[in-house]
């Protein structure tokens, strides 16, 4: 791979996203499709298309905008992008990549702060338990993020229609649930 | 006839009528649905946009359990897990080098499990013998919606086709109903930011609502738990968007094909639902 | 002692190199003498074979050069070379053939300075390397006259 | 014995100034078998030249050794004066002491030394030389044209009118190809049929042009001069020496709700039915895919109604087999059908229409008579949006190239648009605008400013159908990739110029190579455009890339001299400078093992099969054998060659081998 | 093999095929090819372990060609060299019949080339660990020991064309070593003479060779000679990712791709 890097001539993050992802910036022509699908695109501070650009530039002021951005946080996966690409690049891919790197080098955007809050609560939740305990993720949610009120009414009517469990699930195999976990996060750091 | 069962954390909670329906549904057509054993939560969104390892590591798990189970095919109704257990077993296949992941972990998984969602499964086990068994046809005009993670990316789950696809459409029809064509089959819901960003779920899920009612849809027919909670929980939301208040039900094709079969309402979960199902 | 003058032979193809060379010759643009260059009507037809009967009868060093891809005279005689080349010169190496004494290169009508670089820059390396003694050693035998045919 | 001749040019000074050109000579004059070496101040002038002619006649020198300047620059002069002496000018080889030797070296031994090696390598080379003929080749001086289109047409005229015989054939009932469907033309927005049918009606009325429409090209066998082609005449089901083109038979077909080719689907025709009203030839043909008689085996009207009894039910295809001297392949293109694109609903949405289902619309000739109304209810559309590379340009789902025409037929559409819906709002999604060409830019830039065209620049993700509008959901990427959407009346898809279908299956039956798109590849591609790698096949418009008019036509014309070129001489002379395959007497024939690698090796596909018989017709060997006419002389086959038994006259195998002796042995 | 046996018999009682090439055992431990004409000679048939002999090198031959048509017992190497045999227009379906040995030591018979093809197909050429190792061995070291390694190991090769004779592919009726006008390679057995001898095997069979070890195993001195072929089988994969013998589409030396590398080209 990272010989295709050094072939490629893409250097910096692009060159590490070509490493990782396989997602090569610069075969992106900036046509734009992405963002002319992309679901949340207004709700971005880039829109994917720029983030493409951005990344092209090797600028390492606008890769530290990427990393920094809203944009890594708030889409959704929703392939939409890849799936009318024409040029098919895996931008949810690389999404995935850009994220997990913005979050080792705590660059997280503070906008997205009840984002990624939600997915630590959410991957701490199956940590321990092994499955989602609901209840559970939602009070760790609100004490990350301290929005206590907002959804407060869901939870009683969502307990009235049992869809909510008081006690968690737990599977048996813990221990090596928490192996797994270790693991993938030593890998994460370096 | 006995298959593998992957429930997936939401259909032991907020969705548990969905297992309920897929269980009734499985039972009517004498369909064994064997539950993985001690199987754990995919990871969902929250792994993949975190931790690559993680986001392989968790199903990883779940295959090999299924393996050692001597499951062959699993049915994954959540269309989110399924999306995570075939785009792991993608990549597992394609770079070895992710075996250590597995191994890692002290965890074998040879590659022989395969994944239905739940459509596929209908359709491979169902639909050939449904139009006998429909005893109160749903005769309505239902809007089906296939979401994200069961169509895209097509590369690897290459189920029906990305964009206006039709397996659902066919299946309600064979149900009774007639599937209408509208613009939002495919659309985003707002799926993983449910919580952490209601604002912008209110958004698209509204659109997709909001389209529905207006080419005149009495049901939506889901096949995700996240898309369901979105376009049934989030009704304030949805209806301050735009900004009218709108009571189409949605249901889980299995709770359609349920009623169609003139399945007990109760045994379907239709009671659990925030908007009241009226079909 | 003087110092060591290599004897390079040039295969090169009518149409670009041998044209390019013309046109050092034109711009006059000096280069060392030691190369002699053999014409071919093109990459394509340069055999093999021929580039080891130079080692034998003493050579110290080769250059094989031609059109750029895509510019060769009958379209892909050179691409045909390339592939050949590709594979001669891993079996040399694998032989141990002395493949930095085989320069290949692609010289068009148009780069009359190239090909001056090119003999240059092969002269020197050759003078580098010395006289090419091993294989020699080997190509010395009795019934040399039976090579001539 | 060689009696050779060695001739040392000073080049006034340019040899003799660092070379000392008498040692030359006087070496050489040692070699054995050099019977006579001389050196003169400029061997390339007239005393020069008889010097050489003399010592042939008076030494009777079996070959000719010129050390002087590159035989690119004299080869022929010194060729010439050796034939004209009465030695085969292939005797004659030239040792390169200018360019490759007095002009870059300095002045010392080495470069006389250098001189000296430069010298013998071809004084042993020409011991080997043989003496060859130049290869004649009798050439049919008649063309075939393929395809009616205006390229076909063109380049039919433009050989014509050079007083030789064409042949055209085209198979669709009428020639004018897509040229013939267009409203207006870019830049000047004069009408296409204007222009284009005068030449029509010229092609049919030529006196050195037959036509036939209908026909394909069945097989092709030969080389350049020399080939024959198998043309099948579909069956037109008419006599059309007996047909008026009265037009009664398709008035009266009852068959009359059948998609009508030639407007894009957008009008319909009857089963038996002319084209266009000003097809050439304007007489009908049935469509039997389609005729209520083919399928049902009743109806016939049309057979009661003709006034002149020229229908033939039965009228079967024919073979007819030409021989012609060279061929210009202007098959054209066709464009990629975009229902590829789900997201942008062609196929499912009547509005969603393909670029030249609107030069359909906007043709005065077309089904709404020019006036832009749209398929679904006929209205004229307020809103209407052009999508540029609507399949070009995406490695994904269409293709990678771009379509070259787009950009200006778009901005001609818009236009169009404009004047003739007053007050209507037209968007262009583009990427870039390409425009390079006389007068392009100027006139996209009059779409954009005098007729207010709106250019957005960003892709379209998707269209969808609302309360009878097209939603299309679009992007500005100028504007921080903003999202825009506009509810269109009617889109415009701008789709891919494509290799025609069957293009893969012509070429290969021409022998000739086609791109990775199936457009057939011109054999150089800077300097030989309009030549494919076979001698004798040119190529003219579309069906070698996507091409405008201008171009097309450029082209025709470039194709057309070359076989005006071809036909100025009754025969063709070819340097022999041609590969052969060795023969043996029986039982060998031939040391060719028949492995016919070769084949594949060969640009020009000269190599064929030749099929050695004994006395009672039985094939006891099957060897490779060269097309003369084809082979151009490469080599390629012969560095091929396991057993050494293809060689390549002037290069052979002892010549080089040789060559590369004397260099490294001195005497 | 009693089936092979039973089918040899029938083959030619029938007269279907006029000789079937098989094995049989040889002096010693070993095996040598067998032409069965006559039925009764069939039950001299055997196929084991040391039947490693390539047959497909009779098919060419002139004298077996002269009989008719043939069936030949065919281990997977041998159907390979068939293959790549018939895209050399050397054999075809009207004078061979292929009765295939699979690697699970079971006849299967083949109704024609494209069949077999489609067998040979299922498995990939594979160089053995042994040889992997000593290609690697040679890769790691300098030029100049390699140089030594290939003198010293073919210095003793005195041409006696064992190498050529059991080589399937080596059926032309005039190899370059027999050119004399001129003469490319220097007829005595010296240094120099058998390296350009074995070179220009390398090269000839480059792209055609399916590494059936033949030429190694017909060895009096045991050269590894081989290892060149399997050198160029190795580089043809990295280079031009790789071949396997088909009756149809080009030659892998006689084509070429666009993009081929050419990063040694200045």
């Amino acid at each position: 791979m990272s010989s295709d890097t050094h072939q490629s001539g893409i250097s910096g993050l692009g060159g590490e996203v070509l490493e990782h992802t396989e997602v090569k910036v610069t075969h992106c022509y900036q046509c734009g499709k992405c963002s002319a699908g992309c679901p949340l695109s207004e709700e971005m501070d880039y829109p994917p298309s720029v983030i493409m650009r951005m990344l092209q530039t090797g600028d390492p002021v606008l890769e530290e905008k990427v990393l920094r951005s809203f944009t890594i946080w708030v889409c959704l996966t929703c392939e939409m992008c890849f799936a009318r690409c024409p040029m098919s690049i895996d931008i949810p891919k690389m999404m995935d990549f850009l994220r997990e790197k913005s979050l080792n080098e705590k660059k997280a955007n503070p906008k997205a702060k009840e984002i990624v809050a939600f997915h630590k609560s959410f991957l701490d939740s199956i940590k321990y338990t092994g499955r989602l305990y609901e209840i559970g993720l939602f009070v760790d949610y609100k004490t990350r993020t301290l929005k206590i009120f907002d959804d407060l009414a869901l939870a009683p009517k969502m307990m009235k229609r049992g869809k909510l469990n008081i006690i968690p699930e737990l599977i048996k195999d813990r221990s090596g649930m928490a192996s797994i976990f270790r693991k993938s996060n030593k890998k994460n750091k370096n | 006839m006995t298959l593998g069962f992957y429930p997936g954390c939401s259909l032991k909670g907020s969705s548990r009528e969905y297992a309920e329906s897929v269980l009734a549904v499985a039972k009517a057509f004498d369909i064994n649905l064997e539950e993985i054993n001690d199987w754990n939560c995919c990871g969902a969104t929250a792994a993949h946009n975190m931790n690559k390892e993680l986001s392989l590591a968790l199903p990883a798990r779940i295959l090999s359990l299924a393996e050692k189970q001597g499951l062959t095919e699993i049915v994954v109704p959540c269309a989110a897990c399924y999306s995570r257990l075939t785009v792991t077993i993608h990549e597992l296949s394609k770079d070895p080098a992710l075996k250590a992941i597995t191994e890692a972990n002290g965890l074998e998984y040879t590659g022989s499990v395969t994944v239905l969602n739940i459509v596929q499964m209908l359709d491979k086990y169902i639909t050939p013998n449904l139009e006998g068994r429909v005893v109160k046809p749903f005769d309505h005009k239902v809007a089906c919606y296939y979401g994200c993670l069961l169509v895209r990316p097509h590369e690897i789950l290459k189920f029906d086709r990305e964009e206006d696809p039709q397996t659902l459409d066919v299946l309600m029809l064979k149900a009774g109903a007639t599937p209408i064509d509208w613009a939002f089959k495919t659309e985003c819901c707002g799926a993983g930011l449910s919580v952490s960003r209601t604002s912008s779920v209110g958004r698209l899920s509204g659109k997709i609502i909001g389209d529905a009612k207006d080419r005149g849809a009495e049901a939506v027919i889901v096949a995700c738990p996240m898309c369901h909670s979105n376009l049934d929980m989030r009704r304030n939301e949805i209806d301050s968007y735009l900004g009218e208040k709108v009571d189409i039900p949605v249901l889980y094709i299995t709770q359609a094909i349920g009623l169609a079969l003139g399945l007990d309402r109760k045994a379907l979960g239709l009671q659990r639902h925030f908007v009241k199902v009226t079909v | 002692m003087a110092e060591f003058e290599p004897k390079i032979v040039a295969f090169v193809c009518n149409w670009c190199t041998y044209a390019g060379a013309d046109l050092t010759g034109t711009s006059r643009i000096k280069y060392a003498s030691n190369v002699r260059i053999i014409r071919f009507p093109c990459t394509g037809r340069i055999d093999y074979m021929l580039l080891l009967k130079a080692f034998d009868e003493g050579a110290d060093g080769i250059i094989v050069s031609g059109c750029h891809p895509n510019d060769c005279h009958y379209t892909s005689g050179n691409f045909h070379a390339r592939r050949r080349w590709i594979m001669f010169r891993s079996l040399c190496d694998f032989t141990g053939i002395d493949t930095e004494r085989i320069k290949f290169s692609w010289v068009s009508a148009a780069e009359g300075a190239k090909w001056a670089d090119i003999v240059n820059a092969t002269v020197a390396s050759i003078r580098e390397l010395g006289p090419y003694t091993e294989y020699k050693k080997v190509a010395k035998y009795p019934e040399k006259e039976v090579s001539h045919g | 014995m060689s009696k050779i001749g060695v001739f040392v040019c000073h080049c006034g000074e340019n040899i003799s100034a660092t070379v000392d050109c008498a040692k030359v000579a006087e070496t050489a004059g040692n070699y054995d078998g050099v019977a006579f070496s001389v050196d003169y101040k400029y061997m390339c002038s007239d005393p020069g030249q008889n010097l050489i002619k003399s010592a042939i006649k008076e030494k009777g020198l079996t070959g000719v050794v010129v050390a002087s300047c590159s035989p690119r620059m004299h080869e022929p002069t010194f060729r010439k004066a050796c034939a004209e002496a009465g030695l085969n000018p292939f005797m004659c080889e030239m040792a390169n002491l200018r360019e490759h030797c007095s002009w870059v070296h300095e002045k010392c031994e080495a470069t006389t030394e250098k001189a000296i090696d430069l010298v013998r390598i071809l004084v042993e080379k020409v011991k080997y030389n043989h003496s060859l003929n130049e290869i004649k080749v009798p050439v049919t001086k008649t063309a075939l044209v393929i395809g009616g289109g205006i390229a076909g047409i063109q380049a039919s005229l433009d050989i014509a009118n050079t007083g030789h015989k064409v042949i055209l054939i085209e198979r669709d009932p009428s020639i004018g190809g897509h040229m013939s469907q267009l409203s207006e033309t870019f830049p000047t927005l004069d009408c296409s049929q204007c222009i284009l049918t005068p030449r029509m009606v010229e092609v049919a009325q030529h006196p050195n042009i037959t036509l036939y429409t209908y026909a394909e090209l069945e097989s092709l066998e030969g080389f350049i001069g020399n080939f024959k082609a198998k043309i099948r005449r579909k069956s037109k089901s008419i006599d059309e020496k007996l047909c008026t083109g009265c037009g009664q038979c398709t008035t009266k077909c009852p068959v009359k709700k059948i998609p009508s080719e030639f407007n894009e689907g957008l009008g319909k025709r009857t089963a038996i039915y002319v084209p266009f009203p000003q097809a050439v030839p304007n007489k009908p043909v049935i469509d039997r895919k389609n005729c209520t008689y083919y399928i049902k085996g009743k109806c016939k009207v049309c057979e009661i109604v003709c006034p002149t009894g020229a229908i033939r039910f039965d009228q079967e295809d024919q073979i007819m087999e030409v021989e012609i001297g060279a061929i210009v392949i202007a098959t054209g293109f066709t464009i990629k059908q975009p229902d590829f694109f789900p997201e942008y609903g062609y196929g499912k949405y009547p509005d969603v229409i393909t670029g030249l289902q609107f030069e359909r619309l906007a043709s005065a000739s077309g089904p709404t008579l020019g006036e832009i109304r749209r398929p679904s209810d006929g209205k004229i559309p307020e809103k209407i949006v052009f999508l540029a590379c609507a399949g070009s340009r995406d490695p994904a789902k269409g293709i990678p190239y771009c379509s070259k025409i787009c950009c200006m037929y778009i901005a001609k559409h818009a236009m169009l648009y404009q004047h003739k819906v007053h007050g209507g709002k037209s968007y262009v999604f583009y990427m870039d605008i390409r425009a390079g060409g006389k007068q392009y830019e100027e006139f996209v830039r009059r779409a954009i400013e005098d007729d207010g065209v709106n250019y957005v620049r960003g892709r379209v993700s998707r269209i969808y159908e609302k309360n009878g509008k097209l939603i299309v959901n679009g992007v500005d990427t100028l504007l921080n990739a903003m999202p825009v959407e506009i509810e269109a009346d009617m889109v415009v898809l701008a789709t891919a110029g494509i290799a025609n279908d069957g293009a893969e299956e012509l070429a290969q039956k021409m022998h000739i190579s086609y791109d990775p798109y199936k457009f057939f590849a011109e054999a150089h591609p800077k300097l030989k455009p309009v030549e494919t790698n076979t001698a004798g096949i040119f190529l003219a418009g579309a069906c070698q890339a996507p091409r405008d008019i201008p171009e097309s036509v450029a082209m025709a014309s470039g194709a057309a001299v070359k076989v005006a070129g071809l036909f100025s001489q009754d025969e063709l002379t070819r340097e022999p400078i041609i590969a052969v395959v060795n023969r043996q007497a029986p039982p060998v024939y031939s040391s060719c093992v028949g492995c016919f690698l070769c084949v594949s090796a060969c640009p020009y596909q000269a190599i064929g099969k030749e099929e050695i018989k004994n006395r009672n017709g039985e094939v006891i060997k099957s060897i490779a054998k060269v097309n003369p006419g084809l082979c151009q002389g490469c080599g390629t086959c012969v560095a091929f060659c396991r057993t050494k038994s293809i060689d390549i006259q002037g290069y052979t195998h002892e010549e080089m081998y040789t060559e590369v002796m004397a260099l490294l042995n001195e005497y | 093999m009693v089936d092979l046996i039973k089918r040899a018999k029938e083959l030619i009682e029938s007269a279907a095929v006029k000789v079937v090439i098989g094995y049989e055992q040889g002096t010693g431990n070993k095996t040598r090819a067998i032409f069965v004409e006559k039925a009764e000679d069939a039950d001299k048939l055997i196929f084991d372990s040391r039947c490693i002999q390539n047959l497909a090198a009779y098919i060419t031959k002139k004298e077996v060609k002269e009989k008719g048509k043939m069936a030949v017992a065919a281990t997977l190497p041998v159907m390979r060299s068939i293959i790549q045999l018939a895209s050399e227009f050397q054999v075809n379906d009207d004078n061979l019949l292929v009765l295939g040995i699979t690697p699970e030591s079971k006849l299967i018979e083949f109704a024609n080339l494209v069949e077999v093809e489609t067998f040979v197909h299922q498995y990939q050429i594979e160089i053995d660990e042994r040889n992997k190792e000593m290609l690697a061995k040679l890769e790691k070291m300098t030029s100049a020991e390699r140089w030594k390694f290939w003198i010293d190991e073919l210095s003793p090769c005195f041409k006696c064309y064992a190498c050529r004779a059991a080589c399937p592919m080596c059926y032309c009726h005039r190899c370059t070593v027999d050119f004399n006008q001129p003469q490319w390679i220097p007829v005595p057995s010296h240094e120099l003479g058998n390296l350009e001898w074995h070179l220009m095997r390398a090269i000839h069979l480059t792209g055609r060779c399916i590494d059936c070890d033949a030429c190694y195993n017909a060895c009096p001195l045991s050269i590894p000679i081989n290892l060149l072929t399997k050198k160029m089988l190795m580089d043809a994969k990295e280079h031009f990712g790789g071949y396997q013998p088909a009756l149809k589409g080009d030659h892998l030396m006689s084509t070429f791709k666009a993009d081929d590398k050419e990063n040694f080209i200045q």
